[in-house]
């Protein structure tokens, strides 16, 4: 399943409870002010890098050229994709989970 | 209660509600989705996740602040056969509430009749994890 | 494959409308096929030809109603979303007796029961919000 | 005392609306005034009056008006704002050329200083959102 | 200066800014979904507490009932007040500050 | 820069920006209002908490997300004679971001030259506190 999420984990929960409710084997991905959970430096990068032991994390690229963050930013193995591939992702999970 | 439209493949919907009632208006279309989707021929459950427990808080009269209140439809789930009503318990605890702190929500039993038991089910967040992930289609709230 | 988009916010307010627009192009450019975009509690906005953007921003009501235009996608609009909120197309218009409608080219209003039939018939909803 | 008002969000959606009504009639019923009533970003949808509610809900947009005439409250709503969210009066009809408009009665339109100067007259500005 | 708070604290950020950056001495008024963060037994509960004692804390009593919330839910020491009520603080208060 | 309006007694104005950009407008709109702002007689200060800190953030492009740059006009917040901009550093730090992270914001000195100090205080929770509560007129963002 595709778990996506487009809110601030500074902000709102929604990041939070991703990924209490995303099962292991997940994929989740970032979009929009989401794209801010994907930075190295923050205070929610350990819980998303204890996430992703059991998870493939991705992130929007468009959203954070936007956001001004580049690829030195982020936690190591987030995978940075297109509007394309996030149709292609949705496409090959079983079912999409938008987190708003 | 009669199916109102057949529309082919039978699919898994779930209907998620994450907000408090009141503060916005998500919590009462959430409700009416549910009430018209349960008109389908497909299987319907909802889950009630962090604020959304709160919505099925006992008591509550909006009157005073000039809202509808809409949460007395909620006893209204069981005639539309919708039997799987979750919610999670982390999202309890973390708010301080229990089981009887939430509305009773019962359906009829297979002889037509009002079961007293209570449709809703309070389950962990992984069993929770386990159900969302069988879903096909799901409706955030 | 078959997709169907929901779309839950207003444009400019909120960027979902945004993103689902450009995930309807891509999705397209795929060789994929959008089978409906239903338009859903402040989602509804995006349906008014009324709005009147700055001259330098994007014209998010338009780039659906082209998307309709070029590639026939459904755009459905929420019915009781759209009565609380003020978005009436000519059918409501004379149903509710007012003056005025503001539905934009491409935009139709009907029931909730389109949403189901989107996650029933389309092989993924991918909804933004 | 004077206050003003500051709505952000649209009726239904939020409770905003609601509050900051409530808030108005309470302060009118204890012997103040309200110098104005400013509708910001999404609160812009206050002002429209093709809102049809279900009839067992409260009427937002009419209770409003109902507040500017019975109390001269003057309803302003943000022009930028309602340009990009499709909140249109007669002058911003013919200056877009446009087919329609849908302010509701008591609203006019007019720009972000009349939010400024109601921090400035006003001796509290009390915002909703 | 009265501090509004509109926004649940488990959702949403709100309550712990206006924590942070309401001055000792400040009067904090909970209305709408802000109103969760006075339940006595929440998450959040310990954190109301200690600004409380350097805070006045109030909650809006048509949001409580509202919510289904009786003062017996409640942190001991809130006020309760109506809509006349909260006019009456904006207007002894220098400022309203609303943490949307 | 000349005051297009005097409206009498001058005010404290502070707009309090706590939304990253992008997401949602509230951080475009909040710079359109700091702009028509100034243009009155009144003391204006802006602060950026919470999210509202990524609004500085450097070289943001949203062109591939076809929303418009508009942080490229925070530059021109000086020439608006608005030269109290406060950020948190509590914000900052929560975020992994430092100084050198955050757009340089400029404004003319005295001689109507630009100068090169930044206009950008950052400054602490306890700090801020106080100059909110100096505040006469607070608009959220």
């Amino acid at each position: 399943m595709l778990h996506v999420v487009n809110k601030s984990p500074f902000e709102k929960d929604s990041l939070t409870t991703c990924m209490r409710l995303s099962r292991p084997g997940s994929h989740v991905l970032l979009i929009e002010d989401g794209v801010y959970a994907a930075l190295g430096g923050g205070a929610f990068a350990a819980r998303v890098r204890e996430s992703m032991a059991a998870r493939k994390f991705y992130a929007l690229g468009a959203d954070l050229a936007a956001r001004g963050l580049g690829e030195s930013d982020l936690i190591d193995g987030i995978s940075v994709i297109g509007y394309d591939g996030f149709v292609e992702l949705a496409a090959s999970c079983s079912a999409v989970q938008s987190w708003v | 209660m009669s199916k109102a439209q057949n529309t082919g493949a039978v699919k898994k919907f779930l209907y998620i509600n994450r907000r408090a009632p009141h503060g916005s208006n998500y919590a009462q279309e959430g409700l009416e989705m549910a009430m018209v989707g349960a008109a389908f021929e497909q299987e319907v459950a909802i889950a009630f996740i962090d604020d959304g427990v709160f919505q099925l808080k006992r008591g509550q009269n909006p009157a005073g602040a000039g809202l509808k209140n809409f949460t007395a439809a909620f006893g209204a789930l069981g005639d539309h056969d919708i039997r799987d009503i979750f919610v999670e318990r982390e999202s309890l605890e973390a708010r301080g509430l229990r089981a009887e702190d939430l509305l009773q929500l019962v359906f009829e039993d297979e002889n037509g009749k009002r079961a007293e038991k209570s449709a809703v089910q309070i389950v962990g967040g992984d069993e929770l994890a386990e159900i969302i992930a069988r879903q096909d289609v799901l409706l955030n709230f | 494959m078959k997709f169907a988009i929901l779309v839950n916010e207003g444009p400019y307010t909120h960027q979902a409308s945004d993103t689902a627009y450009h995930f309807a192009k891509a999705a397209l450019a795929g060789g994929h096929e959008i089978f409906r975009v239903f338009f859903y509690h402040d989602g509804v906005h995006n349906a008014t030809r009324l709005a009147a953007p700055p001259q330098d921003e994007r014209r998010v009501t338009e780039r659906w109603t082209q998307l309709a235009a070029e590639h026939g996608v459904d755009l459905v609009v929420c019915v009781a979303a759209a009565q609380r909120r003020g978005v009436v197309d000519a059918g409501e218009q004379k149903r509710h007796g007012m003056d005025a409608n503001n539905i934009a080219g491409g935009f139709r209003i009907s029931g909730l029961g389109q949403l189901i039939e989107s996650g029933v018939r389309a092989d993924r909803l991918v909804a933004f919000g």
